[in-house]
């Protein structure tokens, strides 16, 4: 079979830092193809060169065993190559019609043929069996449906291949298998997928081959059938995994006491939620993103203000207080959205680090910020976590850093404050194995030293392989609570989907 | 440049004209017109740069007109004109008061004049004008004319400068028509004919059949409002009525560009004297069209000889100190 | 009702003409993100322009054709500096408020050898357009015929702007660009030169706000006579949220707030507190507003 | 040797930027047949050409400086603030009016002005800041309405309750501050005053503030993601407010200075006309909202208005086309040229609209 695509020998280079390194791949009709690596190992660069939003340092794309080069994504589309960004491309304000046919709206003299649109869409939904609703504004979609809508997008601009960067990072479980089917039905129907992802079940559940990266140099390009997870993290990561460090049996005090909280909002988004977290304990929410979750973080981290409930933390009411008050009381955050919260994209890596730490006694003397000292607790974080920060090191704008690599930097920054009380919001979220490995002993580590963390994660097997004590919630209200005991994704899963599980042990606050 | 002239002008400052005039043939007088905003939208000081340059060409004298952009570059300009040693600064306006105070203070051996105001130094010549007596008249013959006795006036801003055109207009038409309506209203800037031309149309709307323009450059639009509604209007410092003599009736007039030319005059024949020289009705620096000025254009029906003889009446009053006009509102 | 009469009312329409056209000019080049403060001077170049195209070649038609040619050149400037040089497009549009009033002024005495004010009493300005059925019904017929044909353009313009914006595929892909600019760009859809018939459209619009003003409402040039017209427009267009049906209603109420101003002055207030009166009362309504702004304002509240 | 490299790349922009700046004001120039450099030269002399037109030069650099500082400050907090204007009326008007009638030794007078001039400034601006953090105005459309409020109101007291009687009482100001109460010059007989040295030390104080101090750092982080900012614990209506209040107050100091030190009397207008607001906005963001910066900005553009007098007054150049060279110059040093450009204008052709 010809290849439909080959990438040969592609280089790029930021500076002196090289991001791809001779890597070659190819593509057949109807392959599913999975690139796999750590953090900044050069998967999105190989892609972006791809779609012609950066131009190789040099190597040769062919295409149909024609070479050919892209001067602007505008290109790339004209050859049949599309492309779902690790971030959407979206236009929140227009519809899911507006927004998968624009640049190829159907038009009659100069008039938009809005009604056109959306039976092309409906139409096109039914073909390949992706499910969105046409005249919907996309700002009100859920994630899952945004992608699907990017994926349409991709297929009506006449999209042979579809490259789909890290598309399951930010999916309900749910949302996870229905993708999946859709890049199987995808390739039956003949199309070549390119999936970048960190997580290998996925990628053995769906891919074709395997091309793993590192260190942006290819170090091996595998059939499906000819290896298994375990191979692939080893060849990932360049060494074998570790297990997580042993929980203590702990029994802490009280820690977050949160009573009756509600939010209102036009409509109510939080409903009498009560829960506490004790010390040297791990809870978990699980719950389909969307019912209430970010809005419970909101609150116990002071950004939005709560209309009934206390909450309480080491035993201060902090009910309404601002974040500076909550945080100085004992709280430190894991964001949920790196971009929206956790970052000042244009600012330098050490900026961005400095973030709460600019009034502590440590790094803050008559006045001024002592930035020796702090560039120094920096470094270290940057060693330890090993993160990839690029030629200019702490200078490197935090923009430039891999998805993978700025959200280290958070948890760094976070776990660094040292505060009896974490909120830990999709901690892993894009982060490879090796770190995600990493991270979570950090976490567990946490624990052990007497802290209580709040873990907030869509990430099913990350709630059940750190929380001590599980809870559910559904549409703003605590659905139920499972022990670690007692846990198992089946009634979890249960219990997202609104049901009810017997024998949950209802050991409310 | 040296200060060796110094002693020389202090001589002529003390009006001993004839040792000078000896001299004078070789050497062109240097005079520098320093004026306080640019040349534009306000006739007024293109007036009284005619009137400079005139007396200038005329009298073989070197004139040097220097616009100032704004109010803090006027004592700039006043203090570069005196390190430049011409031998005259002549200045004009309200705006350079400040400025002209603290320059002729600090050169007491140099000559300066201002005109269009007072400035009591014993090295400054003062010229200035008394419009409000031309305003009165200009009020008179409104009060006169008017048949709807409703009479307007579309004025630039709200400031006190103005008041002397208000204040005078506004107790001329009280002394000949008591009955008579007076609508003020304001443009809120010196070059808005368009807005002007509004306020005029709306004056007209409420019934005025005489509307005076004093909004500076905004006067062209009342006059164009009067054209399209037939009412009748008059203009400010010069003869306004050659534009457009079937409405435009009146003109309130202002020598500045005399006052210009005769103390460029003075000073070239070394009469300069420092002091205070006013015009009024009575020296004829301010006056209207018709009433103690020839026109260009004949006397238009609306106000007719009738109306005329009754304001020249008033006048002569004015003239004689019968009759006192306000100094200020 | 003797202080609000109909005239004041058809007053207030003419009155508020360059400035809705401004503002919907700004309007085009707010949505493809572009702030621009140019506004004053692209309408005075306009002004200018118009009376010298009719000065020399007597067509009305021609001059305001040359208005809004004039001010597109000025606009080419803005959109070259701004997004072909990258600079500041607040420092360029300032500049171009600058330029344009020296320029004219300048003109003004280089081509008609006057300074301060060109005024040619036979000049012809625009016709009014008495529209025929409605021009005999009483009140009606006083506000709404009797205009130029400017005036009935600029109500046209924000309808036809409405449509272009919502209706057209250019319109879409313009509204798309200032959504999300990286999002168009990544789609392939030509940015640059959507920005750019933008700004030149601004261009025409506020050129042919400046013939409103020179031809249209007088017939003749003063130096700077927008008067801060277009620092209003720029209000409008914020107010109205650059959208042509809000910057309409926005620009209606600055005239009619402006008019009552104007009807306040003959009492016995100061006449600063009169004139001061349409910007307090915009004030105050924008608390009744506060619930939709965001959208056109947040963007530019970044604009550095 | 990085650092050196470094240096000469941001000199190669505003260098590039004011040389092609200069030549197409000199086809303007040529265009009229003057002589470009006769008007050039006029235009250094009248800006740096001896120590008297360059502290006039300074005299004019302060108020835009102050203003321009207060913004940058405004705009590093990511608030754009077109208010200056009005804040710098009002700021003046109080601090004129505290002048005169504070029955007071002449240094308490200069002292308690000063204090004024700043808070009155500040709190208008705040006043804006206020209606967008509690009733979502947006600062854009309210700095620029509270601008012809303050204008108006200011003149109104000028034109009556406190207008200066004495003499002819034609003009809107009020009556001469004491004597006692003026702002030092700083060399006899030049307009350059103390009110510069004050722009200077705050042009430090301000640097110094946004490079080293946390609010200087909350600052900047409000700037680039207020969402971020929040999440971290700065407060975003605080540090906003204070942002307004600031920049307010430069704004204020700026007029208050300027009356203490150059007019000694508030006079309707003398602040407006030249234009200082919407030049020390010009300033800041030329100098990219650093406080260094905005010292050369601001004396950059304050030469140019002082060249164009020097113009008006020593050629025949007619002094609106001195006004059309500063605005060609001001446009043109806004402008990002650089290597790239240059590369850009080589290839331009092939690539025409590609991806930017
Ligand atoms: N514009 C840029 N300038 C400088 N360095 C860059 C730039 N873009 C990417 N890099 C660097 O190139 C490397 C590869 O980045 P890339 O985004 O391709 O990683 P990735 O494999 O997609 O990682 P992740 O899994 O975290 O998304 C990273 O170290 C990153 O810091
Ligand atoms: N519905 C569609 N599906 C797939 N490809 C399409 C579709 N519509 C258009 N195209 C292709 O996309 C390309 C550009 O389309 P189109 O003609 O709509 O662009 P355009 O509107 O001319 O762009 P611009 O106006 O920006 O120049 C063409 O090659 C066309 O074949
Ligand atoms: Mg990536
Ligand atoms: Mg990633």
């Amino acid at each position: 079979m010809a290849h439909r695509l080959e990438m040969r020998e592609m280089t790029k280079k930021y500076g002196d830092f090289t991001a791809n390194d001779k890597v070659s791949i190819t593509l057949g009709a109807g392959e599913v193809h999975a690139i796999v690596g750590e953090n900044g190992a050069g998967k999105t660069t190989l892609m972006r060169m791809l779609y012609g939003m950066e131009q190789p340092t040099s190597g040769e794309i062919v295409l149909n065993g024609k070479p050919v080069a892209f001067r602007g994504p505008n290109d790339a589309i004209q050859h049949g190559i599309g492309m779902v960004h690790q971030h959407f491309m979206l236009f929140g304000e227009f519809s899911v019609a507006e927004n998968i046919v624009i640049g190829y709206e159907p038009r009659k003299s100069g008039f938009f043929l809005r009604k056109d649109a959306a039976a092309k869409v409906r139409e096109l939904s039914k073909q390949y069996r992706i499910p969105v609703n046409p005249q919907a504004l996309v700002a009100n979609c859920s994630i899952g449906e945004q992608q699907r809508v990017e994926i349409l997008k991709v297929l009506y601009q006449g999209a042979d291949i579809i490259v789909l960067d890290e598309p399951t990072a930010v999916l309900t479980p749910l949302e996870v298998k229905d993708l999946l089917q859709t890049i199987r039905n995808l390739a039956e129907s003949g199309k070549s997928v390119i999936l970048i992802t960190h997580k290998l079940q996925e990628v053995m559940e769906v891919a074709d081959r395997i091309t793993v990266l590192r260190g942006g140099k290819v170090t091996g390009s595998v059939a499906k059938d000819q290896t298994n997870v375990d191979d692939l993290a080893r060849l990932m990561v360049g060494r074998e995994l570790q297990q997580l460090s042993e929980r203590l049996p702990l029994d802490g005090k009280p820690l977050l006491q949160v009573e009756n909280l509600t939010v209102r909002d036009k409509q109510s988004l939080l409903d009498q939620v009560s829960f506490t977290v004790h010390h040297g304990e791990i809870v978990g929410i699980a719950g389909v993103s969307g019912n209430g979750q970010s809005e419970l973080l909101q609150a116990i981290s002071g950004l939005r203000n709560i209309q009934d409930g206390t909450i309480r933390l080491s035993g201060v009411d902090v009910t309404n207080q601002s974040v500076a008050k909550v945080r100085e009381t004992g709280l430190s955050h894991i964001p949920e959205d790196r971009y929206l919260w956790g970052t000042a994209k244009q600012e330098s890596v050490e900026e961005n680090a400095l973030m709460g730490y600019q009034r502590k006694p440590a790094y803050y003397r008559r006045g001024v910020i002592l930035r020796d000292a702090f560039r120094r607790v920096v470094q270290e974080w940057v060693n330890r976590f090993a993160i990839k920060t690029g030629s200019k090191q702490l200078n490197e704008q935090a923009g430039n850093l891999s998805g993978g690599n700025l959200q280290k930097l958070i948890v760094a920054r976070e776990l660094g404050h040292e505060t009896p009380f974490l909120m830990a919001a999709e901690p892993t979220r894009g982060v490879d194995i090796g770190a995600m490995e990493y991270i979570h002993q950090a976490l567990i580590e946490k624990r052990n030293s007497g802290d209580g963390i709040l873990l907030v994660s869509s990430e099913l097997s990350e709630i059940m392989a750190l929380s001590d004590r599980i809870l559910v919630m559904y549409k703003g209200r605590i659905a139920g609570e499972l022990s670690r005991a007692e846990a198992t994704e089946e009634k979890i899963s249960v219990l997202m989907a609104g049901g009810s599980v017997h024998g949950s042990s209802q050991r409310a606050v | 440049a040296g200060g060796g002239n110094a002693p020389a002008d202090n001589g002529q400052a003390s009006g001993q004209a004839p040792a000078e005039q000896k001299e004078e043939p070789a050497v062109k007088k240097r005079i520098a017109l320093v004026l306080p905003e640019k040349i534009g939208v306000n006739p007024f000081f293109q007036q009284m740069d005619d009137g400079a340059k005139k007396a200038a060409e005329e009298l073989g004298a070197e004139l040097k007109t220097i616009e100032s952009t704004d109010y803090g570059a006027i004592e700039e300009n006043l203090r570069v004109a005196v390190a430049e040693q011409y031998d005259l600064i002549i200045t004009s306006s309200f705006e350079s008061e400040d400025a002209l105070k603290k320059v002729a203070a600090e050169n007491p051996d140099r000559n300066f004049a201002i005109i269009d105001t007072v400035i009591d130094l014993p090295n400054v010549r003062s010229v200035t004008f008394r419009e409000q007596e031309a305003a009165y008249l200009m009020g008179a013959a409104a009060g006169l004319a008017t048949k709807t006795n409703k009479v307007g006036m579309v004025v630039a801003m709200d400031i006190p400068l103005l008041k002397k055109w208000t204040g005078g207009f506004s107790e001329g038409l009280k002394a000949t028509n008591p009955n008579a309506e007076f609508i003020v209203n304001y443009v809120g800037s010196f070059t808005d004919p368009a807005k002007a031309k509004e306020l005029a149309l709306l004056q007209a709307s409420q019934g005025a059949d005489f509307i005076n323009g004093a909004a500076a450059v905004g006067d062209l639009g009342v006059f164009e409002a009067a054209k399209e509604k037939g009412f009748y209007t008059a203009g400010q410092d010069v003869d306004r009525t050659v534009i457009d003599p079937e409405h435009i009736v009146l003109s309130q007039l202002k020598g500045t560009d005399a006052a210009a030319y005769e103390t460029v005059k003075s000073f070239v024949e070394g009469t300069f004297q420092p002091g205070v020289v006013t015009y009024g009705l009575k020296e004829k620096g301010v006056g209207v069209t018709y009433i103690t000025h020839d026109s260009a254009t004949p006397l238009h029906a609306f106000i007719g000889q009738e109306v005329v003889d009754k304001v020249k009446a008033i006048n002569e009053e004015i003239v004689a100190g019968t009759r006192k006009v306000p100094e200020s509102f | 009702m003797e202080w609000l009469d109909w005239s004041l009312v058809s007053s207030t329409i003419r009155m508020v003409t360059p400035i809705l056209l401004a503002a919907l000019g700004g309007a085009l080049c707010s949505r493809v993100g572009i702030f621009n403060v140019g506004l004053e001077g692209l309408v005075l170049v306009g002004a200018f322009a118009a009376i010298v195209g009719n000065h020399f070649t007597g067509s009305l038609f021609l001059a305001v054709l040359f208005a809004a040619a004039a001010s597109v050149l000025f606009s080419l400037l803005f959109s070259y500096m701004t997004i072909g040089l990258k600079a500041n497009e607040i420092v360029v549009g300032v500049a171009i408020n600058f330029l344009a009033l020296g320029l004219t002024t300048f003109a003004l005495r280089a081509v008609f050898d006057v300074k301060g004010a060109f005024y040619d009493k036979d000049m012809a300005g625009l016709p009014r357009l008495e529209i025929p059925l409605i021009h005999d019904i009483p009140v009606l017929g006083e506000i709404v015929s009797g205009h130029s044909p400017l005036v009935y353009l600029a109500f046209l313009a924000s309808i036809l702007l409405y449509i272009f914006f919502y209706r057209t595929v250019t319109g879409f892909r313009v509204l798309a660009v200032g959504m999300n600019p990286v999002a168009a760009r990544s789609l392939g859809l030509k940015t640059t030169r959507l920005q750019v018939m933008a700004i030149l459209l601004c261009g025409v619009l506020c050129g042919v706000a400046g013939a409103q003003l020179s031809l249209g409402q007088v017939t003749m040039f003063t130096e700077g006579m927008t008067a801060g017209r277009g620092f209003i427009a720029l209000v409008a267009m914020m107010m109205g949220q650059s959208h042509p049906l809000g910057i309409l209603a926005s620009s209606l109420l600055f005239g009619f707030m402006d008019a009552l101003s104007i009807r306040l002055q003959g009492f016995s207030l100061p006449t600063q507190f009169t004139s001061m009166l349409p910007y307090v009362l915009t004030i105050v309504a924008m608390f009744f507003l506060k619930d939709k702004n965001g959208g056109a304002s947040s963007n530019q509240q970044s604009a550095r | 040797m990085v650092a050196v490299k470094e240096l000469c790349k941001s000199l190669v922009q505003p260098l590039l930027a004011v040389i092609i700046g200069l030549l197409t004001g000199a086809l303007v120039i040529a265009a009229v047949g003057e002589s470009i450099i006769g008007t050039y030269q006029e235009m250094w002399k009248g800006a740096f050409g001896n120590f008297y037109f360059f502290s006039s030069t300074l005299a004019r650099a302060t108020p835009i400086m102050l203003i321009a500082l207060g913004l940058a400050l405004a705009f590093r907090a990511g608030v754009f603030n077109l208010g200056a204007e009005g804040q710098m009326v009002l700021g003046a008007i109080s601090a004129t009016l505290v002048a005169i009638y504070l029955p007071a030794p002449g240094i308490v007078k200069i002292l308690a002005a000063l204090v004024t001039g700043i808070v009155a400034g500040g709190l208008w601006s705040l006043m804006a800041g206020y209606m967008e953090a509690k009733f979502r105005i947006p600062l854009l459309i309210s700095t620029l309405l509270l601008n012809y409020i303050a204008v108006l109101f200011a003149s109104y007291l000028v034109s009556d309750p406190f207008q200066d009687k004495s003499g002819s009482a034609a003009l809107a100001q009020t009556v001469m501050l004491e004597k006692g109460a003026w702002l030092p010059k700083l060399f006899a007989g030049m307009s350059v005053h103390s009110g510069f040295i004050i722009a200077i030390v705050a042009a430090l104080l301000l640097f110094w503030v946004i490079r080293f101090t946390p609010f200087g750092y909350e600052v900047k982080m409000l700037g680039h993601n207020p969402f971020f900012a929040q999440y971290g614990g700065i407060h975003r209506i605080k540090v906003m407010l204070t942002g307004m209040f600031a920049s307010g107050a430069f704004a204020g100091l700026a007029g208050t200075v300027e009356v203490l030190g150059a007019h000694y009397r508030f006079v309707d207008g003398a602040l407006t006309v030249p234009n200082f607001a919407w030049t020390g906005l010009m300033a800041t963001l030329l100098a990219n909202s650093n406080p260094i910066g905005v010292i050369f900005t601001s004396i950059l553009l304050a030469a140019f208005q002082t060249g164009a007098m020097g113009v008006e007054r020593n050629t025949e150049v007619p002094l609106e086309l001195a006004s059309v060279i500063q605005a060609v110059l001001i446009l043109f040093i806004s402008a990002r040229f650089s290597y790239s450009w240059w590369k850009q204008r080589k290839k331009k052709g092939g690539e025409s609209h590609g991806v930017a």
